[in-house]
């Protein structure tokens, strides 16, 4: 397991700023992305369909002829709402379990295990299109079957971080001067199980946009004429005869967001990985 | 004419094996076959008493004629003799009864309800079919065209209906030697068609559709040698070398209204929705312009069109505006609910067109095979953007789309004189002269009292590689004789 | 003197793997006792037994006449927060929270008695920081960010800083070089001299007792084979491991009587028996073993000096067999 | 600095923490860490030239010349290889023998360092094995190819007393055995005692004193060689005051100019600002201005 | 992946005489065992989904004209009038015996349907998984042998901007690349691999290209990171001081060690390539399981659901096995 050296968040590195500085951008757009369009996201406008970057329209326009830009400004709310809500789901799914594997004695401990080995499993997408064909088809629907696939994951990474530290000898430390066991969780284990935690969550987040725009891709989730990247993405690489550069607009805002969530992940990892 | 030999274009060698890019069947047996385009794959392995030229008129095929009697409700066909189906056992005329008797009959069929008027098939001898039907109806020779007329190898159905799904036995132009659903089917020139002299390919090969981006890729990598595409990649297509032909066909895009439902239980607002809707913008985005605006179930050319119906719902905004404060519904914007198998696109814009007509309306996405059960048979949807694939028959079209039973007549109710018009139709005989206006006056009545919505119709648009000469064009079922490949 | 802490009957067993056997010890008030005993003997399973952090099969440990063993839950966390007994850990790095600077490491069995106010404390860390010879320039650091002595000497302040009584010091220089090893072996002579706090140092070397024991435990295997007063231990052992452990101390002058080779088993020695969990725990090493060694000795007190106890069947006659050769 | 080992001979190196024992070593050995490389001089083996050799000429020279033994046995075995594995490997490459002869081979050398049971050892893991029996496997690795030099850095120092002294007993007799030369290096002047003909004291990176082991003890003339030998263990378990050698030695970034001893030295004097060369007197080398001055006190 | 976390067994100090150890033979049985454990929970967990799902079948198929009675009469037909549990039993014994049931709406037997589409995974799944490890392979190992150089920085480079491209885009700039520009490569369709090897090559690699580029960027992160954490360690300069040559101590030695982790990357990609397949299958127009499975969802068909998920499980348990057991192989402490 990884040892624990410095405490610190390295937010000093360039990578790390880079993250901070993309990532409070998609938060603002997320929350106010709707508000700051400069032209309807949802107007159409068939006489201008598919047409190239232009002063009205910076990234042109979709096969509706509707304001790309736009629409990917206020898709961002919709996108990382539901990349959160699966790593929500994934969290509540995980940690808790992956406490209580450490606290509830063997039995559970066991059960807990196989199970998570068997949600592990069970194949990302397919689940999630299994689960929309049973429970109906629906960004809810999806984003609960994500996150269930990431409660593993957080399951395995508490488990880990909280299993180092019950035999860790600091704490066993704090146990000689009769430290109770709440007062051991908040000064020595919280500070430890967080950063992981919050790790796990910030590339949780950046796999679940990916998975997001894939199963936008395959038709599940969000519907149109709703903005979402993933959406926008997908429509776009239906016209690549027409516009072959469209899709690279959406693609890219993915990959910096994702990979500003893998750097951010970076820089809070707790002293990096012995 | 047997709808033969009219490709121009050079013969090349017999032998060359096609391969088709084309959406794989639901089933191979014709009578439980759940998809209006199961018939172009279908007519592969099957042959009909009848077949189609390339206007939608029945011309013989397994049949050398028929002849109505003067009621019109008795039907001799003759057959051609020592026909065989691919199985080796023969088709007589015994064989069609059978088949025929099976389509009516059989628990699971889907073609059952066409052959409710048939009241009797009888086989006098091996070359002879008499049909007997319960009322006058001149149109089956047409519907004997299709699906409905596809005859199946009794030996197959008798010993293994549930294997007609993956193994079917007709007496096609081809025989399905194998089969690997939403893979591949492969098919193999059948020598003992009875029209096989036209028939140059010596294999065939069908494969599902790919993804639309990647359709023009595939082509020209060779992977396949004809596919049907998008109007969006007619462009880039014909840049990348390749042929395009632009069919037209039956298909037509419409709006399954339910007048049961609400909004729509208020005429006004059924008729508010026919100007609602821009056509011409809706056209442009599903297929490039490729096709017609359309205000009736029939495309130019074809019998039952009736000029009179030109731009009768012309785009207006304004007067469906009007309708709806005039409605039941009073000035606020009126809900509706758009129910589609697929948001995005052609309902996307709907959407937009209503809300700009005075309408507030939302999207529903159902699954595409849901959509059956959903609309079709609980009616529970009150408007359903839908495609109809057009029937071999007039009739049947008439009663798929607005009979009572109607498969895409949701609110089922269909006015008398829709009705009588129909049954004027279904009596008069193909070839009487007045044929063509008693069905473009039924037509009228039909577009003009019935809620559903027309938008544009749906050309069948192939691409193909150098390789492959000219595909025939017909309206209702693809057809390849004198189809070579090199 | 009196008994400040008595061990009687211990048994510690992990998962059938029993790591201490019936083991009694008495540390007396104001001495500084030395444990020594090789890798795996028991050592710091015997200390943290004390502090009841070894799961305890059998035995009593009794701490100013307060039984350890018998507290549980509440009471246990009340006698731990008065800080009477402090245990040094093995491996400064890893008993230290990564994330916690000096002065808050320092700080945390004050904080958690919460006996004192904030500036009560600060005063008590930095008290302990200078006794232990740390620069009070120290404290705002973090662990990962001094020296390996310097860490040593943070863990023995953060004990120091309760007041102990008694210090359970675990391996507390092996990981130092000479130089520092004096160093913090004169800190607590200093500790035990200027307070009065008892002290109780592991080793596995005797250079580590060098100079401030006054009395030494030998453990084997999870038992007692000799303690008594370190000077007497040392120079004339009764037990045969702990003469070897006296010849195989290097030294620069080279002056053991008796070679260390003389000790072991020559290469192609055969054991007498098979000796079972029962047997001498030094038994399959011992090349005096003999027959009688299959069951576990006695604990013998020396009739001479008091407090010098030994179990060994052979003890008085081992020497006799010693077969000294050329070097 | 320089120092010459004799074939059969065996030297030791002490010196405080980041002296630079480990070093040196590893620059004997050519496995200098990263960014850390040979600044002048030369590294002569028997009349082959170190330095100047490539890594096919390092491989030549390494297991077949020259050898070595670590501080942590177990960390200097490939954990997921059996040691016999690893002990044939050496064998078959470094001398030559048929696969069908290694095993044998092996465990006979097992044998040969003191470990019973042999055969057993060779098919166990590293893990499966203790402390000392992991030495003695390391060290028949080491000798597997039969080299005139073996180098052994602070080998025994995280064994126990007893098995401490099982080691050095091997390598003194696998010096009068084989014919071995031994660089060992320690912090402990007590184990170089026991084992080494020579000795040589080093301090911040020099080295301060050198020469026969003896006396070097007996009659240091370095102060520095006197503070370790006041600090050592001497044996004499008595309660006393314990020394230390007061402050730090100096980091490798802030050498100062002159005696870099001074500023911890008892004796030092103004003088000694100024840089200090290695003198010899007899057999003995001194690094200091007052060498000859001085009266510094042995064990 | 899953009893390679188990903890690892104590070093014990003292031996003198260390028996053989016992522990290695428990790690088999448990590693042989668990996934059986597993198995059954998945199943259990498949056959929940269905269980939970609100439509009902008998409905569904009948339609409009369904009695109470006829609805009835099919939910006996398909045994869904039993108590759950017993569904579930019976339903995995059948499953077991190689019976899935039939599609609700095809009646197709779901066997029949899925062993039809999962030669197609299987091959395809291998053909990725052989890249994955020959490319991530290869950079890792290069990576770390040169670490810090331009080569080093350029994997790391392209293995990061591998795991942020949505699975989509990069099989349709395979397309574009290959099919459409180089016109080197078919852009989808499949032929089975009975059709002969390069036949089968050229419709298989894009596709096979595009599933494992992002296990090959994990396996090359992993394998870079953890071989530079071998080469620092010391056994690598204890066989350099041996004098064993470069290649030797690579591969004999450090990669011996370094494989483990990059082979549990590999383990947990095995879903990731069947997942990802489903995307991969539908640009490149496959006739897989996942296209099945795609299908089946929109027809809300539970048992082919149920079918496509449980054979997919057992294709990833099989598959973590062989890797433990690999592992287990490898590395006779399990983890270091
Ligand atoms: N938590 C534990 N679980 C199982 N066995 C243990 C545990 N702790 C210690 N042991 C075993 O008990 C024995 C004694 O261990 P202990 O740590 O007390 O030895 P020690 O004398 O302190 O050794 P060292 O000098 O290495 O610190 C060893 O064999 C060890 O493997
Ligand atoms: N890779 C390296 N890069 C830079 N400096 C180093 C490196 N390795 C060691 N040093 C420095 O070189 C000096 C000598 O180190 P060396 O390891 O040789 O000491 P040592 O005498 O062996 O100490 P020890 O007794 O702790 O093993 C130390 O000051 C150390 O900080
Ligand atoms: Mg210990
Ligand atoms: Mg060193």
């Amino acid at each position: 397991m990884s040892v624990i050296t410095a405490g610190r968040p390295t937010f000093r590195l360039p990578s790390a700023r880079f993250a901070i500085a993309v990532l409070a951008v998609v938060a603002f757009l997320a929350v106010f992305g709707g508000t700051v369009t400069p032209h309807d996201p949802l107007l159409q406008d068939p006489d201008l369909a598919l047409r190239g970057p232009s002063l009205t329209h910076l990234f042109g326009t979709d096969y509706l002829g509707r304001d790309v830009f736009s629409r990917l400004l206020a898709g961002t709310g919709t996108t990382v709402v539901a990349a959160l809500e699966s790593v929500g789901v994934g969290l509540a799914l995980g940690v808790l379990p992956g406490l209580a594997s450490l606290w509830l004695g063997r039995t559970v401990e066991w059960v807990l295990l196989r199970a998570v080995d068997a949600v592990m499993t069970l194949p990302f997408i397919v689940f999630a299109i299994a689960v929309t064909g049973i429970l109906g088809n629906g960004l809810t629907q999806a984003m609960v079957a994500i996150g269930v696939l990431f409660a593993p994951l957080f399951f395995r990474v508490t488990r880990a971080a909280g299993l180092s530290l019950t035999r860790a000898q600091y704490v066993e430390a704090a146990e000689l001067f009769g430290a109770s066991r709440w007062r051991i969780l908040r000064t020595h284990v919280w500070g430890k199980v967080v950063p992981t935690v919050a790790v796990t969550a910030a590339q949780a987040t950046g796999g679940a946009l990916l998975a997001v725009s894939s199963l936008t891709f395959l038709g599940i989730g969000v519907q149109p004429p709703a903005p979402t990247w993933g959406g926008v993405l997908a429509s776009e690489l239906g016209f690549l005869s027409q516009q072959p550069w469209a899709p690279v607009i959406p693609a890219a805002l993915i990959m910096v967001a994702v990979a500003a969530l893998n750097a951010l992940a970076d820089a809070i990892r707790p002293g990096g990985v012995a | 004419a047997c709808g033969d030999g009219t490709v121009a274009g050079p013969s090349g060698t017999a032998g060359g094996t096609l391969k088709w890019g084309w959406s794989s069947v639901t089933s191979w047996d014709p009578v439980t076959s759940s998809a209006g385009w199961d018939v172009h794959l279908l007519s592969l392995v099957y042959a009909g008493l009848t077949k189609l030229d390339e206007k939608g008129n029945a011309v013989p095929a397994l049949a050398t004629g028929w002849k109505y009697d003067a009621a019109g409700t008795t039907l001799t066909f003759t057959l051609r003799p020592g026909l065989k189906f691919s199985d080796g056992t023969a088709l007589d005329a015994t064989a069609v009864k059978k088949s025929l008797e099976r389509g009516r009959d059989f628990p699971k069929s889907l073609i059952a309800a066409q052959l409710a008027n048939v009241k009797s098939v009888t086989a006098p001898d091996a070359t002879t079919v008499v049909i007997g039907l319960a009322q006058a109806d001149y149109q089956i020779p047409n519907l004997f065209a299709g699906k409905t007329g596809m005859i199946v190898s009794p030996a197959a159905f008798e010993a293994d209906a549930a294997a007609l799904a993956t193994r079917p036995v007709g007496a096609g132009p081809f025989t399905l030697t194998s089969y690997v659903q939403n893979s591949k089917a492969t098919l193999t020139r059948n020598p003992d068609y009875w029209d096989a002299a036209n028939i140059k390919l010596g294999g065939f090969e069908a494969y599902p559709l790919p993804e639309s981006a990647t359709v023009v890729a595939a082509l020209q990598s060779g992977q396949y040698d004809v596919a049907q595409i998008p109007g969006s990649q007619v462009d880039a297509a014909k840049a990348a070398g390749l042929q395009v032909q632009v069919i037209p066909s039956l298909v037509v895009a419409v709006l399954d209204v339910n007048i049961a439902k609400k909004p729509f239980d208020d005429p006004k607002v059924t008729e508010a929705l026919r100007y609602a809707v821009d056509r011409a913008a809706l056209l442009k985005t599903a297929q490039f312009g490729h096709g017609d605006v359309a205000y009736q179930p029939f495309p130019k050319g074809y019998a039952g069109y009736s000029n009179s119906l030109d731009g009768i719902y012309q785009y207006n905004p304004d007067k469906a505006k009007q309708l709806l404060a005039q409605s039941s519904y009073g000035t606020s914007p009126v809900e509706v609910v758009i129910t589609t198998a697929k948001a995005e696109g052609v309902p996307e814009q709907l959407q937009s067109q209503l809300n700009a007509a005075g309408f507030k309306a939302t999207i529903e996405v159902i699954p595409q095979a849901q959509a059956t059960q959903l609309v079709y048979v609980q009616h529970s949807k009150a408007l359903f953007v839908d495609q109809f694939a057009g029937r071999d028959s007039a009739v049947q079209a008439f009663q798929v789309l607005f009979g009572k039973e109607g498969l895409m007549n949701p609110g089922r109710q269909t006015p008398p004189e829709l009705a009588e018009a129909l049954a004027k139709v279904s009596k008069t005989p193909l070839d009487d002269p007045s044929y063509p206006s008693v069905l473009q006056a039924a037509t009228a009545i039909a577009v003009k009292s019935m809620p559903n919505v027309f938008l544009y119709s749906v050309p069948r648009i192939l691409a193909r590689r150098a390789n492959v000469s000219a595909i025939p064009e017909f309206t209702v079922v693809q057809r390849f004789e004198g189809v070579t490949v090199s | 003197m009196s008994i400040l802490l008595s061990v009687d009957g211990l048994d510690v067993t992990f998962d059938k793997h029993r790591v201490l056997a019936d083991l009694s010890l008495n540390v007396e008030a104001g001495e500084i006792l030395g444990i020594i005993g090789e890798t795996g003997s028991g050592k710091t399973t015997l200390a943290r037994a004390v502090v009841g952090l070894s799961p305890v099969r059998a035995g009593r440990i009794t701490f100013d006449g307060t039984d350890l063993t018998a507290l549980r839950g509440k009471a246990r966390r009340a006698w731990r927060r008065t800080g009477q007994v402090q245990y040094v850990f093995q491996d400064p790095l890893r008993a230290l929270d990564p994330q916690h600077t000096v002065a808050r490491i320092v700080a945390e069995g004050l904080t958690v008695a919460g006996t004192l106010d904030r500036a009560a404390i600060d005063a008590r860390v930095a008290t302990a920081l200078t006794q232990v010879g740390l620069d009070q320039s120290l404290a705002g650091r973090l662990p990962g960010q001094i020296s390996g002595g310097q860490r040593q000497r943070v863990l023995l302040a953060r004990a120091v800083a309760l007041q102990p009584r008694l210090l359970l010091c675990d391996e507390p220089v092996s990981a130092l070089d000479a130089s520092n090893r004096n160093h913090v072996l004169r800190l607590l002579a200093d500790l035990r001299d200027r307070s009065g706090v008892t002290v109780v140092v592991i080793s596995h070397d005797l250079s580590s007792l060098a100079g401030i024991a006054d009395r030494v435990a030998v453990l084997y295997g999870g038992r007692l084979v000799e303690q008594g007063p370190i000077e007497r231990v040392l120079s004339e052992p009764r037990h045969p491991y702990t003469a070897l452990l006296t010849a195989s101390a290097p030294s620069v002058r080279r002056e053991h009587p008796i070679p260390a080779r003389a000790l072991r088993p020559a290469p192609d020695h055969q054991p007498v028996a098979a000796f079972g969990p029962d047997a001498c725990s030094y038994a399959s090493r011992c090349p005096f073993a003999t027959g009688r060694c299959t069951a576990a000795p006695a604990t013998v007190e020396d009739t001479v000096q008091e407090a010098w106890s030994v179990a060994c069947h052979h003890a008085d006659e081992w020497r006799s067999r010693l077969v000294v050769g050329a070097r | 600095m320089s120092f010459t080992i004799a074939r059969g001979e065996s030297v030791g190196l002490v010196g405080e923490s980041g002296s630079g024992k480990t070093l040196t070593c590893r620059a004997v050995l050519g496995v200098l860490p990263p960014g850390v490389t040979v600044g002048g001089g030369g590294l002569q083996l028997g009349d082959t030239e170190l330095t100047t050799l490539d890594r096919r000429g390092w491989d030549a020279v390494r297991g077949n010349r020259l050898a070595a033994v670590f501080q942590d046995p177990a960390s200097y075995l490939n954990p997921s290889l059996t040691v016999g594995r690893q002990l044939a490997e050496q064998l078959r490459l470094k001398r030559r023998l048929p696969r069908n002869q290694t095993r044998a081979a092996a465990v006979e050398l097992l044998s040969a360092m003191g470990l019973r049971r042999a055969s057993a050892v060779y098919d166990q893991y590293p893990h499966e094995l203790s402390g000392g029996m992991l030495q003695r496997a390391l060290i028949a690795i080491a000798v597997a190819g039969e080299p005139e030099l073996l180098v052994a850095d602070e080998a025994t120092t995280a064994l126990d007393a007893a098995v401490q002294a099982e080691v050095l007993d091997l390598l003194r007799h696998l010096r009068e055995e084989r014919g071995l030369a031994l660089l060992l290096v320690s912090h402990d002047l007590a184990v170089v005692a026991e084992v080494c003909d020579r000795v040589a004291v080093f301090y911040a990176g020099e080295i301060v004193e050198q020469g026969p082991t003896a006396d070097v003890i007996a009659n240091p003339r370095h102060p520095y060689t006197e503070a370790l030998l006041r600090v050592a263990s001497l044996g004499d378990w008595r309660r006393r005051d314990l020394e230390v050698i007061p402050g730090r030695p100096p980091e490798p970034g802030a050498m100062p100019i002159g005696c870099r001893f001074a500023a911890r030295c008892a004796h030092a004097t103004d003088a000694c600002a100024t840089p200090v060369e290695l003198s010899t007197v007899d057999d003995r080398q001194v690094r200091c201005h007052r060498a000859a001055t001085l009266e510094l006190v042995g064990a | 992946m899953t009893t390679l976390l188990s903890r690892p067994a104590p070093v014990a100090l003292a031996k003198p005489d260390p028996a053989p150890p016992k522990r290695r033979s428990r790690r088999w049985i448990g590693t042989l065992a668990t996934p059986v454990v597993v198995f059954v929970f998945s199943s259990l967990l498949t056959f929940g989904l269905g269980a939970l799902s609100p439509s009902n079948p008998a409905a569904a198929v009948l339609g409009e004209t369904a009695t109470p009675a006829d609805i009835a009469r099919m939910n006996h037909e398909f045994g869904l009038d039993r108590p759950l549990p017993v569904q579930y039993v019976d339903w995995l014994f059948s499953a077991l015996q190689g019976d899935l049931g039939r599609s609700y709406f095809t009646t197709i037997p779901v066997a029949d349907s899925i062993f039809a589409a999962l030669p197609v995974d299987l091959a395809l799944a291998g053909l990725a998984i052989l890249l994955a490890v020959l490319i991530g392979g290869a950079a890792g190992i290069a990576a770390a042998l040169r670490q810090g150089s331009r080569l080093d920085r350029a994997v790391t480079a392209v293995a990061s901007a591998l795991g942020t491209l949505p699975p989509f885009v990069l099989g349709i700039g395979l397309i574009i690349v290959f099919s459409v520009l180089l016109k080197a490569l078919p852009a989808g369709g499949y032929v089975p691999l009975e059709n002969g090897l390069g036949q089968w090559l050229r419709f298989a690699i894009l596709p096979a290209l595009a599933l494992s580029l992002d296990i090959a960027a994990s396996i090359a992160r992993q394998l870079r990171t953890s071989l530079v954490g071998q080469l620092g360690e010391n056994y690598v300069t204890g066989a350099v001081v041996r004098g064993l040559g470069t290649r030797r101590v690579l591969f004999g030695h450090a990669l011996r060690n370094a494989i483990g982790p990059a082979l549990t990357v590999l383990g947990i990609g095995v879903p990731m390539i069947l997942g990802g397949a489903v995307v991969t299958e539908k640009i490149f127009n496959l006739p897989g399981l996942a296209q099945l499975a795609l299908q089946a969802s929109g027809q809300h068909d539970v048992p082919l659901i149920q079918g496509t998920l449980l054979v997919t499980v057992t294709v990833v348990l099989v598959c973590n096995t062989l890797v433990n057991i690999a592992v287990l192989r490898l590395t006779p402490q399990g983890k270091r």
